[in-house]
């Protein structure tokens, strides 16, 4: 479902301008404290009427200021998890959650959302004895729960552990790649980002400064001072060749040779996507032997990106696939590194940690949600 | 017991169901103009808001006449209602009217507080859930009002209990019919000696706000229960 | 410094045209919380009370010159119709009659003493609308929300709105009186306004506003 | 003016001094009383509860002959006062009494709605950095509480304006020096014919009120101003 | 200041029974959602009076549940970022601010700390009126503004970007180099705990799984699981070589041999401690050649700890300093890694980031804080 903002509105000296398109599924907002993240979200939410724009989703128009169109927010069906977790504070955490549909009995077993948010124990709970990052989930849960249309996430995770965000990101892929509503997405971490996105706006000062597929943007050099160095990266399409091989690890086929990974969670044969930031990359003019590194690829260098730091993004191919490297300055002038030269890219493996493989809503990932 | 006559029960049960019905029956115009007051910008509200304290300005012997005036089966209010069969003048429906008119500004200024404070990313939050305006009021903004309209509700039975000028002016103080508490202890004043008797009626009231503060108490607690 | 009078509400038309131009204050109000009032040291020099027991309240409490006190003015019941119907229909109608409080405010106490000496007590009992003035009471049947009252004849006479039915004779053993008096506090000016309110004059204005002038 | 004479607009003079003095006068108790109602536990809360409600309760002329006995210059606590030149009875310092009194249980009760709603957190916070229960009051309790404070002092005002049976009781109605407006009316109402003096008081009561709505709601919008 | 916390405290079905000393500076309490760091925080605050137990700082008894001693929170001159920001509705962000010092005029320029946390332009704003990420900067420096003597901070960063916080950061350590008062830290960034604290203390459902100084926990294979397996690493202490070395990178000297990394901001001769992440090291038997790694160190296998997953933990001397490297199973198997081997670390110098490099209260630091 594609998806069309445009939106021009003041909120006092600020002023958020901000336009972008994407093709759906999940865009993620990135971009600094007070940059205008959640103005936006809350102008598709409807909670502000901007003061000209359009806001579209699909062929349905929420907003028009030329028209006239405005649809209210009761109305558009949205599933909105606030920047704090704003829960109703006279409701139980299971009234909570089953706020959103009024209609129906809330199972509270039926969901294997509150599972992996891991709230089942805190349904008789009232919000003011939750701890922060419960709120948060119950928060999540709750929006989650209303079976909304379109999915408003102000860093919805921002509370939570690691291990939590670890299983729960999985899930939202899933859920979204299931029920393919276009999901708006704002955090600062981009690792999340990069494991959730399927199109990323990068915003600054109230404008749009960057928008795009996040995999084009992750693996563009010139877009590395708006990732952040450590997120930049490319992904690459490879097939699951076997997936439960010995050490604990699976056997992946990219177009250019093998990978071996933390074993995944899926069938052989399975297409998927891996993320290899470039940080975790080094090159080798020859075939390097005896390293820790299981994973070397080789590839040909196709741009050498400088920017004001002592780093480079080096810029590789890799058969049918794109890599990037982030090496030192010195390092690419010691190498001889030139656009056209081959070379071999060391991948350590198990820096491509698990909640960097995103399946691309493929049925098996989805069917083993918790 | 107490020394009281039946005369003097008829009154306590008189002023105890003319506040209850009061109170209950003018609750939800209270909480509609609170809301009105709180949430609304409308031309006249300076006005409607002057109106509203109006019964507390006026002297209740004033606000007493005024109902005579619309309510009385001559009045322009009381004529077209009493061909409807609802007559207010000399029964106790009537010291009801003149307690929940008395009653009214208190309610509604307390109500409108709890509507102020109420906070409005709550009902963003359940607006976003699909909440029609009339459910986001009902479940969000009404219980976080909640306690507001005790309070209201509190302040409106006592002063229903303690009502008298206007409610003898009405409806004048029939025996059994439309002699409250207070025409009761206000006839017991007129005599000569007359304070140990009227001493007794002001007890009784005193142990009703008891009871009434015990019970409001309780319903709030109960209702603010586990709240942050 | 102007001398205090308070006296009962029934009489504040009359007395502001007595009063007029003279160096006087007047608080109005029941005669029952005058007295009670000057009981308790109220800044009153006279007091002029609609009824005898809260004058004799207070003289027995020491609150007034018992030597300054006079009967000054009488009044008589008189029953009022809002409708100029005849009394005997007034007595057959089941239409209600206001009054003063029958147990306590004095047109209610004097209501119910001049109706039962009359034979009427009985049938017009259950038919009593209670107020807590005669004023009240006079309103109600201005207004025809009561079809009669029993009210005193001063009011009747200022009321245009009502019509008497019938007067009651009055009792010689329960006389209506207002007794005025100098309170035990009373300036010495206050004496002088003591006569004022006895002049001819004023005699002549409380007539005109119905009382008797015995 | 509008056909009112000097004695009227004495009244009106005086009910206005006597309301806003009333007002401001028993404000500091009510916020007081009503915090401790809000935030403290303590045997026989209840009863000042009740007490606290006692005056809305009971019928004003109760309130007026209690206040007679007390501080009438023959009562207990009057005859101690006027020893120290403080007299209540009789004078417009009575009155202010009475309103004050009367006005208590409004202004204490909508005060405790603000405190009750003000938020604990943020009280911690200012706790944390260093602040006495004091200053945690004054800057961070009472300003959360200030449109409640509004509201109780409205209340109390309108009701100060209002009040007629405790104050005829207890200081009489004597022209330019304890007749208020309330009083001033309901002597207009003792004569047949007087309603239209009477209406014109009413009348100036309603602009009062009107004024008094103007100036608290400026207030309350200077003071909520810029607030979440 | 030598800091002992004991806690026991029932709040609904939760049980807290923690229990902790550290020699001061920055105690980190990590752990996942719900596992009681508010609580535990609270408690410290005075905020909430804990069943059973004492909290020491120093030789400060802030509360003694068997003496019966409890100082009432405001005379513990505590500095609390709650974990959601707490500013007063009523006051400006200028109020706001001052209101922990009200006997002096804050002085909105004479803080470096406004220009760290971005927000000298809100001073006229009132909270409604500021961002998510603005607020909690906002109560950041609200709290560090009140001279506290103990700084509580419960996931303050939160909700702000990588940048902010990089720049965040610096600051906040120079501060408590200065001032040497303790702070507790709550966070569930692995990164900013190991960056900015001394103590580590772990914990889990209500008790203290593991508590010890930072860099000991970080070279722990065994404290892998709790770490997570990202940012287990070594810290090596060095000192600055050649602190403007070309293509804008630095020399530090370590025990082993030279380090090269991105410039850092101190003089030459300055001692620094680095972090580097086990899962950024790769091994080598041989001295690998030709790679665009600059950063090779010799060293020694001491110890290998296998875990559940694919991955094990190598702990490596180099020098005198320990280092940490994660590799799969298989390479180590490959590789024939045992105790006693020699081999060579490699390390890729961007790898390093920024803000892994602390300054251990060093003066030079401190003096170029913003
Ligand atoms: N009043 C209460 N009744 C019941 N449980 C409570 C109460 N207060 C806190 N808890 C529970 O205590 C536990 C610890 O809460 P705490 O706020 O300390 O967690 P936390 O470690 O700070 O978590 P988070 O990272 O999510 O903020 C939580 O499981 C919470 O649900
Ligand atoms: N009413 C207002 N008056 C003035 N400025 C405002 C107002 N509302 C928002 N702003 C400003 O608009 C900008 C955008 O706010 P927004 O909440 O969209 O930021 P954000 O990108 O979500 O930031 P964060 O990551 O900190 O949550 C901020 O600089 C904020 O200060
Ligand atoms: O003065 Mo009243 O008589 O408030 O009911
Ligand atoms: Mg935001
Ligand atoms: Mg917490």
């Amino acid at each position: 479902m594609s998806v069309s903002v445009q939106i021009t509105q003041r909120l006092g000296d600020f002023a958020l301008d901000a336009s972008f398109e994407s093709e759906g599924g999940v865009t993620a907002l990135f971009g600094p404290s007070g940059c205008g993240k959640t103005s936006i979200i809350n102008a598709i939410a409807g909670l502000s009427r901007p003061d000209a724009g359009h806001v579209r989703l699909g062929d349905q128009v929420l907003f028009n200021s030329a028209t006239g169109v405005f649809v209210p927010p009761h109305k558009r069906r949205i599933g909105y998890v606030f920047q704090e977790p704003r829960l109703f504070p006279h409701m139980s955490v299971a009234q909570n959650i089953g706020y959103g549909r009024p209609n129906q009995l809330y199972s509270t077993r039926g969901d294997g959302g509150l599972a992996v948010l891991g709230i089942e124990h805190l349904l008789e709970r009232y919000p003011r004895d939750l701890s922060g990052g419960e709120a948060q989930r119950v928060a999540i849960a709750r929006a989650l729960t209303s079976q909304p249309k379109v999915l408003l996430m102000d860093e919805p995770l921002a509370a939570l552990d690691d291990a939590r965000k670890t299983e729960f990101l999985p899930y939202l892929q899933a859920l979204v790649a299931k029920t393919s509503i276009p999901v708006f997405y704002v955090s600062h971490a981009m690792s999340e980002v990069a494991q959730l996105a399927d199109h990323l706006v990068v915003m600054r000062d109230g404008r749009v400064a960057r928008s795009g597929a996040l995999a084009q943007l992750l693996s563009d050099p010139a877009a590395i001072s708006d990732i952040g160095v450590r997120e930049a990266g490319a992904i690459l399409n490879v097939t699951v060749a076997q997936a439960d091989a010995s050490d604990g690890l699976s056997v992946l086929a990219t177009s250019a040779g093998r990978l071996f990974l933390p074993k995944v969670q899926a069938e052989d044969g399975t297409a998927m996507r891996v993320r290899i930031r470039a940080s975790d990359v080094i090159l080798s003019k020859d075939k390097p032997d005896g390293l820790s590194a299981l994973n070397i690829l080789p590839c040909k260098v196709t741009q050498i990106h400088e920017g004001q730091g002592p780093g480079v993004a080096v810029a590789l191919r890799s058969g049918e696939d794109a890599l990037m490297a982030r090496i030192t300055r010195r390092s690419a002038r010691t190498m001889g590194l030139t656009a056209g030269l081959s070379c071999y890219a060391v991948i350590k493996s198990v820096s491509v940690a698990p909640t960097d493989m995103g399946g691309r809503g493929t049925e098996s990932r989805v069917a083993q949600m918790p | 017991m107490l020394g009281l006559g039946p005369e003097e029960w008829a009154a306590v049960g008189l002023s105890l169901r003319v506040s209850i019905v009061a109170t209950l029956a003018i609750l939800p115009l209270a909480i509609w103009v609170a809301h009105l007051l709180a949430r609304r910008e409308f031309v006249g509200k300076g006005v409607l808001n002057a109106l509203v304290l109006l019964p507390l300005v006026l002297p209740p012997v004033v606000t007493g006449y005024l109902l005579l005036l619309t309510f009385g089966t001559q009045g322009a209010v009381g004529g077209f209602l009493s061909n409807l069969g609802i007559v207010f003048a000399f029964r106790w429906t009537g010291a009801a009217l003149a307690a929940a008119i008395m009653a009214f500004p208190l309610m509604v200024r307390a109500i409108r507080l709890g509507f102020e404070a109420s906070d409005p990313k709550l009902e963003q939050a359940a607006t976003t859930l699909g909440a029609t305006p009339w459910r986001v009021f009902r479940t969000i903004t009404l219980p976080a009002a909640l306690p507001s309209v005790i309070a209201g509700a509190v302040l409106g039975f006592a002063k229903a209990m303690g009502e008298f000028g206007a409610t003898i002016t009405f409806v004048a103080a029939i025996p059994g019919q439309t002699q409250t508490i207070p025409s009761a202890i206000y006839a017991f004043l007129q005599v000569p000696g007359g304070e140990s008797q009227a001493g007794k009626l002001v007890l009784v009231s005193l142990v009703i706000a008891l009871g009434a503060v015990a019970v409001s108490e309780w319903v709030a607690r109960k209702v603010a229960g586990r709240r942050a | 410094e102007d001398v205090v009078i308070f006296a009962a509400s029934s009489l504040k038309t009359a007395l502001d045209e007595v009063t007029k131009g003279l160096p006087v204050r007047i608080s109005y109000g029941g005669s029952g919380l005058l007295a009670r009032q000057i009981m308790q040291g109220a800044p009153a020099d006279i007091f002029f009370s609609a009824n005898e027991v809260w004058m004799d309240a207070a003289r027995d409490a020491g609150a007034i010159r018992p030597e300054s006190r006079l009967e000054l003015l009488s009044n008589a019941l008189v029953i009022v119709g809002h409708e100029a119907v005849p009394f005997e229909d007034m007595l057959a109608s089941d239409g209600r009659v206001a009054t003063g409080l029958a147990a306590t405010v004095p047109v209610g106490i004097y209501a119910k003493a001049y109706l039962e000496r009359a034979g009427h007590w009985n049938t017009i009992a259950p038919r009593l609308v209670e107020t807590d003035s005669a004023r009240a009471a006079l309103a109600l049947v201005a207004r025809g929300e009561v079809p009669f009252a029993v009210v005193y004849a001063s009011d009747a006479a200022a009321e245009p709105a009502v019509h008497v039915i019938h007067a009651l004779p009055e009792l010689p053993d329960l006389p209506i009186r207002y007794p005025v008096a100098l309170t035990a506090s009373a300036k010495p000016e206050a004496e002088a306004v003591m006569e004022a309110l006895q002049s001819d004059t004023a005699r002549t204005i409380y007539s005109a506003h119905g009382f008797g002038v015995p």
